[in-house]
């Protein structure tokens, strides 16, 4: 076998009391697709920063296959033909796509950049995403999530003067609906065959079963089974991954629903023939493609029921946010104050926050979704992405809110907890809670009570019980109808 | 015949009761001009900040608007040339009193400030004949009148050479600024025998003095009413002494008259001096009795005047 | 579908609607300034403001804000002011000297992550302190070649407007063209995707910094051509209006998004509505109100272009 | 005791008290240990106003990138003017004067917040606009003449409690209840949260209008308390009396450690950066520094402060 694109060997990286690596051997060789798996906070992300040069390891090495000798960090790491999509988005929104691929690509330069850039991106994003509408002159900023995810792909996958050697996918298709996820591991797989190398992390253990060559898994920073795919069973790799695979949560048939009274009733959108309703201890789906109006009603929901100039209590309503960096976490926080936030009122005297309320509510809200940190006290940011999509979900259940807004909220959660958060999804149904839960995994749009589909702004379809299927949602999402 | 000739003020500054007054002279003044078709128009500009390039901006605009002559009182003798030069240019009578501008081509009203720093040395000198220990209350740094009292006071002391100062200190010519900044230094200053100030500011380093709980020394005044009050007070108690002078405010109607005598076709020389007005012991009540309460001693001119100032300068 | 206006598009209509709105005003008040030299005595005094403004767009740029603009300006004014006619040389180093503190400073606030507020806060004192030093009273004289070109007259254009336009497209094709401004927006509007695609944010923040101080020291050197002197604090004002300047020509505070031709038009828009006023002839009293009057109305224009966002 | 020091330098604000008690025992130095009380009470009395300025401007810059208070200046100087004339030297109006002066921090804050919410100003415009105005308006209200306080006011903020001046009482308290605002309150939560990300605080449920609004509120009446104390204290209101508070409003927010990007921001700071910004100037007048110089070492001691504070800080 040739060298390896690269080689990383007993790579360790403390941050502070945590120990994210320990001793991690990775080698990616020309043609192969490593699928990476592993709970929240495994160290994932953590090894790709290494691979990428961002995060020099406290011991260990990393060697590239292709790269000039003498350079470090990030940019032997390019040299090395290393390309990265970050797990949180990383384009510049301010710029249009034609610059962010300039800052990318060092190559695109001379006369006539911005015409070669853009031949160059709408060809890939065309090769990659057949089908999609993106103009390459528009800013990122005006893109939705999942548009400035299929950018940033492309944008990865380019070749300007070297082609990629290794590209690194870091939950890739966490914003991507099914459709657009298909695609893309459709192109890792032509792209694998053509020699190159795939770095592909996903909690979708169906993605990394069909998708790679070698599975490598993860836990508590350190490798735990790396084997050739064929070895797996999706139970298999659930028991490596050190959760136990649980019944498949069933739902049941609720009865006395159809008599709960209606709280929130919406007159149909002037095209659509649906009226929006939501009844009390209702578990409520959005489906339907990504960005077609699911998290725009999500949030006029919210805006509806809550007011920005006066305090309101008790809260009515609460929200999950599903791109924490946006509209999510409090940087400068802690993890216990990112949590607290949500409920102060009832946390406190007199308009003064009682300490110890509050970390006791702390303490039993990192039980109950297992956040994975020494100290709920430190901040948020050094958390895993999961795990502070789990702090997220913990501030909205803490509320005595009685409608649960969710905007795709088990982005990148891994599948142990997604089980206990379903549970606990359940279990505040059956207590009177209402949730509306918009998302791009059909496992869950199959979890709720009634369905609506999305189209092109407004809802197209209405699902309920046995309809609920994948075969249906799809067929409403792209005709209009249901079957 | 002036009659029919406008003539604008050009002010760069409105913040504090020296700019005030002068405004409100002008406004009295130049109205009974009017009424006694004296001229067409007079009207007063001021500039939101006091800039100097807002000021030029400001007289260009008037360029547009078609005056005949410009009053200014400048944010700078230098940085308003080029404008100056362009009204001039425009065939347009410019002429300059308090802070006055360098251009050839304007007149100049101009106060010896210079004389205005030495003569409170001067001053203090037969108050003291031993001399003493000086604190200097300066104004704006990097603005011409400052450094020209400044230069003068520094003379005196060249002159007078038994007054050392000790401190010196800028006060931006604000009160609270002054009173703050005497308060800061006061702790590490010897026994002080006068304040020599630039104007207005005496009665915030009275009360810094006060708070201090030092032994008042004389300070120069300038000419405000809370000064003057203060003065007063001191006097009638334990008949405190000391003199207070300032350039007064009506100048601009002064400057006023000599534009329009220059449009009256008047051969007026391009430098001109105005005295100082300077308040003693012993004209101290009499000022008070004529100076509007919270605001500054003040005398205005008529025509007369103007026409006696240009006489005397041939 | 909705219509879709690109952002650089209504980035910039904004602006350009409020200076023609002005400009017609300003041309009904007075009919004079409708013409050569009119337009030049209007916005004459623009020019270094507009590039002044650039200098600090390139600093909200890169997400940063500079508040001692004004008595850079100011201090390289002075030096112009003093140096430049009668020791080009010695002045040309001190100008150049300046330029490399401000690419120091950029440095200093990456390197020690330093808010630069503060900094340029403190720097601002530092060349107020320096411009009092080296011109302790008003005065120097501006070098003929400078005052030549200030005054310069083209046929049938006036020159203010020819320099704005120069001014305009020169830091349109810097920023908005060129790698470098890529660059520079880029880290505005995310450092850390610029820094892990291989860049050296450190050499782009200087970069924007010394252009920064490149602009500032032309806009002193304008400034001093103009009045044909100079003082210590002649330019203080130039702080806040550039930050005016910047924001009315549709850039934002964070972010990196910025529009260099928007900014002169801000620049442009300031300065004309200072001559709207007086046009006006408002009582003295309320001549200061007024000019937040307009400062309010022009940029609550943008509101009606703007409704899209919420 | 090693880990206890360790984590009091990591404190924000420790730099600004080091500052200021550095220029304080640098200007002892000269003036001699006699003058060293006398010098302190100047420094608390002058301190005092730059504090209740920067209080207000601190809990605004706490809202975010943008946001900050250019009103300042002009709301102190139509305060001190309009609450003096009320009260016309009256002993019996003090009070009323003071519901005066409060009132048109109201107002002014009012004013503020209408112009970023209902036209959409960027805050550094928006409130640099309404101090235009509210700055015409002082002229236009008595034309700059200086009417005096009331004695019995006029002798209360110039007086001593203890030795220690009335005015820095007032200042202390006024901080007590700020800082209990901030680090105790609901309240301190959610402008913190704004200040981190406005429209993550929206989805989390806090009422982001409601909470700016009060913030550009309290600003403006603080800065109108300042005002009408300043005006009492210095024996009455002058035009230009607030043009100072301007620049130091935001100096001593920033050196005393707060966040200019937002979401941080402490009390102690403050009160450190009050205190040493005055003394920064007595020092180098005391030094005899020409005014160059002085500008010049204020701004480099400035920096210097801010490297010095910003190396332990960065640690995370
Ligand atoms: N900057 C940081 N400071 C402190 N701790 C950190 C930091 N970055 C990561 N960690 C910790 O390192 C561990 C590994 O994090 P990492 O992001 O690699 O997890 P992950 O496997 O990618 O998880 P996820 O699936 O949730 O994205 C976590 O426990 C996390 O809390
Ligand atoms: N900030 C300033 N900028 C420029 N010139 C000023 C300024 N303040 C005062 N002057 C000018 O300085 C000279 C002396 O003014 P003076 O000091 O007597 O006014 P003042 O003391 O500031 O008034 P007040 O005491 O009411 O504040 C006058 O020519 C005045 O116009
Ligand atoms: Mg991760
Ligand atoms: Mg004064």
């Amino acid at each position: 076998m040739s060298t390896p694109v690269v080689a990383v060997r007993g790579a360790s990286i403390t941050f502070g009391a945590v120990r994210a690596l320990s001793g991690v051997d990775l080698d990616i060789a020309a043609g192969e697709a490593v699928g990476l798996v592993g709970h929240n906070g495994a160290g994932k992300s953590t090894i790709v920063n290494v691979i990428n040069g961002g995060l020099t390891p406290h011991s260990g090495s990393i060697a590239y296959g292709g790269a000039e000798a003498g350079l470090s960090g990030v940019s032997a790491a390019r040299s090395g033909g290393v390309r990265c999509v970050f797990q949180e988005l990383s384009l510049c929104p301010n710029l249009s796509i034609v610059e962010n691929a300039r800052l990318m690509h060092a190559g695109l330069k001379g006369w006539g950049w911005r015409r070669k850039a853009l031949k160059l991106v709408s060809a890939k994003l065309q090769e990659i995403f057949p089908g999609n509408r993106i103009e390459c002159e528009a800013t990122v900023g005006t893109l939705s999530i999942a548009e400035r995810q299929m950018v940033e792909i492309a944008l990865n996958f380019l070749t300007v003067d070297m082609p990629p050697r290794l590209v690194i996918l870091d939950e890739p298709t966490s914003s991507l609906d099914s459709a657009l996820a298909d695609q893309l591991l459709l192109h890792v797989r032509r792209f694998v065959a053509g020699g190159g190398s795939v770095l592909l992390i996903s909690h979708i253990l169906g993605e990394i079963l069909s998708t790679s060559t070698r599975v490598v898994v993860m836990k508590d920073g350190g490798v735990v089974a790396a084997r050739p795919v064929a070895d797996f069973t999706p139970k298999s790799l659930v028991e490596a991954m050190g959760s136990v695979i649980r019944e498949k949560t069933q739902k049941g048939t609720r009865n006395g629903l159809a008599a709960a009274p209606i709280i929130i009733d919406l007159p149909p959108a002037p095209a659509a023939s649906h009226r929006f309703r939501a009844r009390k201890g209702e578990i409520i789906g959005l489906a339907g493609l990504g960005g077609h109006g699911q998290t725009d009603m999500l949030l006029s929901l919210f805006r509806a029921r809550s007011s920005n100039w006066l305090p309101h209590k008790p809260q009515d309503i609460a929200f999950v946010a599903g791109d924490r960096a946006l509209n999510g976490t409090f940087p400068l926080w802690s993890i216990l104050r990112n949590l607290s936030i949500g409920n102060l009122g009832a946390l406190s005297r007199r308009c003064a926050v009682e300490a110890a309320q509050e970390e006791s509510v702390g303490a039993e809200w990192k039980a109950r979704t297992a956040i994975r940190t020494p100290d709920m006290n430190l901040p948020i940011l050094s958390l895993s992405g999961g795990n502070q999509q789990k702090v997220l979900f913990a501030r909205a259940l803490s509320t005595p809110a009685k409608i649960v807004l969710m905007d795709d909220p088990m982005r990148g959660v891994d599948i142990g907890t997604k089980q206990d958060v379903y549970s606990i999804i359940r279990a505040e149904a059956e207590a009177g809670r209402t949730f509306i839960w918009y998302s791009t995994e059909m496992d869950e749009i199959c979890l709720c009570d009634r369905v609506y589909v999305f189209r092109d702004g407004s809802i197209v379809a209405e699902l309920t019980d046995d309809d609920i299927n994948e075969h249906h949602v799809l067929a409403a999402s792209f005709s209009g109808d249901a079957a | 015949d002036t009659s029919g000739k406008k003539i604008a003020l050009s002010n760069n500054y409105a913040g504090n009761s020296w700019r005030q007054a002068m405004l409100t002279s002008w406004d009295k003044v130049t109205k009974e001009a009017i009424a006694a078709n004296k001229v067409a128009a007079a009207d007063a500009f001021t500039t939101a900040e006091n800039q100097a390039t807002e000021q030029a901006a400001q007289i260009q605009n008037m360029i547009l608007q078609g005056y005949d002559a410009i009053v200014v009182n400048a944010a700078s003798p230098t940085a308003l040339n080029g404008a100056v030069k362009a009204a001039c240019d425009a065939g347009i009578v410019v002429v300059s009193f308090d802070g006055i501008v360098t251009e050839p081509c304007a007149w100049r009203i101009a106060v010896d400030f210079k004389e205005m720093g030495r003569s409170q040395i001067e001053y203090l000198s037969k108050r003291l004949p031993q001399g003493g220990n000086l604190l200097e209350l300066r104004g704006l740094a990097g603005v011409f009148v400052d450094d020209e009292i400044s230069a003068g006071i520094h003379a005196g002391v060249k002159q007078f050479p038994q007054f050392k100062i000790v401190g010196s200190v800028h006060g931006d010519w604000a009160q609270d600024v002054a009173q703050r900044a005497v308060a800061g230094v006061l702790p590490s200053l010897p026994e002080v025998a006068a304040v020599v100030t630039q104007g207005g500011d005496g009665y915030g380093a009275a009360q810094a003095f006060e708070a201090a709980k030092r032994k008042t020394p004389i300070i120069v005044m300038g000419n405000r009413e809370d000064e003057l009050q203060w003065w007063k007070k001191q006097k009638d108690a334990n008949g405190y002494e000391t003199m207070s002078v300032s350039i007064a405010p009506g100048v601009s109607t002064l400057a006023f008259w000599v534009a329009q005598q220059i449009l009256d076709g008047k051969d007026v020389k391009k430098d001109l001096t105005v005295p100082f007005l300077r308040i003693d012991q012993a004209n101290l009540d009499e000022s008070l009795k004529t100076t509007q309460k919270g605001g500054v001693a003040n005398v205005e001119y008529s025509q007369a005047d103007a026409e006696k100032v240009i006489a005397e300068a041939k | 579908m909705r219509m879709r206006l690109s952002p650089d598009f209504i980035r910039l209509i904004i602006p350009a609607a409020s200076l023609v709105i002005l400009l017609a005003a300003v041309f009904w008040l007075q009919p004079r300034a409708m013409s050569y030299m009119g337009l030049n005595l209007l916005f004459n005094l623009a020019v270094p403001i507009a590039l002044a403004t650039i200098a600090q767009m390139l600093i909200i740029a890169v997400n940063d804000l500079d508040l001692s603009i004004g008595t850079f300006v100011s201090f390289a004014a002075c030096v112009t002011a003093v140096f430049m006619p009668t020791q080009p040389l010695l002045g040309i180093v001190i100008l150049a000297a300046a330029i490399a503190a401000y690419a120091l400073i950029g440095l200093v606030i990456h390197i020690r992550d330093l808010p630069s507020i503060v900094v340029t806060l403190g720097m601002s004192f530092v060349w107020g302190g320096l411009a009092v030093l080296i011109l302790p009273s008003p005065g120097g004289q501006a070098p003929v070649w400078l005052r030549g070109l200030m005054t310069a007259s083209f046929p049938g254009i006036p020159f203010a407007i020819v320099a704005s336009i120069v001014i305009g497209l020169v830091a349109h094709l810097l920023v908005m063209k060129s790698t470098l401004g890529v660059a520079i927006r880029g880290v505005g509007g995310n450092a850390r995707s610029v820094s892990r695609a291989g860049w050296s944010v450190l050499r782009i923040k200087v970069a924007a910094y010394a252009l920064s101080g490149l602009f500032s020291v032309l806009a002193g050197m304008a400034l001093v051509g103009l009045t044909t002197s100079a003082d210590a604090n002649i330019a203080l004002r130039y702080t806040l209006l550039s930050i005016a300047g910047v924001i009315l020509g549709g850039g934002d505070f964070v972010g990196g998004r910025v529009s260099p031709l928007g900014a002169v038009v801000g620049a442009l828009t300031l300065t004309l509505a200072g001559s709207f006023l007086s046009f006006l002839r408002i009582s003295p009293d309320w001549q200061i109100g007024a000019q937040g009057a307009v400062l309010i109305v022009v940029l609550g224009l943008r509101l009606i272009f703007s409704r899209r966002e919420a | 005791m090693r880990k206890l020091l360790n984590s009091t330098f990591t404190r924000p604000w420790i730099w600004s008290w080091l500052a200021a008690l550095v220029t304080f025992a640098l200007t002892v130095v000269v003036t001699g240990g006699a003058a060293s009380f006398s010098l302190a009470q100047a420094t608390l009395t002058f301190a005092t106003f730059s504090l209740i300025v920067g209080l207000g401007q601190m809990l605004v810059i706490t809202l975010g990138p943008g946001n900050v208070d250019l009103s300042v200046p002009a709301t102190i100087t139509l305060s001190g003017t309009l609450a003096l004339k009320f009260m016309d030297a009256d002993p019996s109006l003090i009070l009323p004067g003071l519901f005066v002066a409060i009132g048109i921090g109201i107002g002014v804050g009012i004013a503020n917040y209408a112009l970023i919410k209902l036209l959409r100003i960027p805050p550094i415009i928006a409130t640099l606009s309404m101090s235009f105005l509210v700055q015409s308006l002082a002229i236009w209200s008595n034309r700059g003449l200086r009417i005096k306080p009331p004695e019995e006011l006029s002798a209360f903020t110039t007086g001593l409690v203890f030795g220690i001046p009335n005015i820095a009482v007032v200042g202390l308290l006024l901080s007590a209840i700020v800082w209990w605002l901030l680090d105790r309150s609901i309240y301190g939560r959610w402008i913190s949260a704004i200040g981190q990300s406005p429209f993550a605080a929206r989805m989390a449920g806090i009422p982001v209008d409601g909470t700016r609004f009060v913030t550009y509120l309290l600003c403006a009446v603080l800065a109108a308390l300042c005002g009408y104390l300043l005006a009492s204290f210095s024996g009455g209101a002058a035009l230009n009396m607030g043009a100072e508070y301007l620049l130091m409003s935001i100096a001593v927010v920033v050196i005393g450690g707060s966040a200019v990007a937002g979401g941080n921001s402490n009390v102690p700071g403050i009160w450190g950066a009050s205190l040493f910004m005055f003394l920064v100037v007595s020092m180098l007048n005391t030094y005899g520094f020409g005014a160059g110089i002085r500008l010049m070492l204020t701004g480099l001691i400035i920096i210097a402060v801010i490297i010095a504070a910003s190396r332990r800080v960065s640690t995370r």
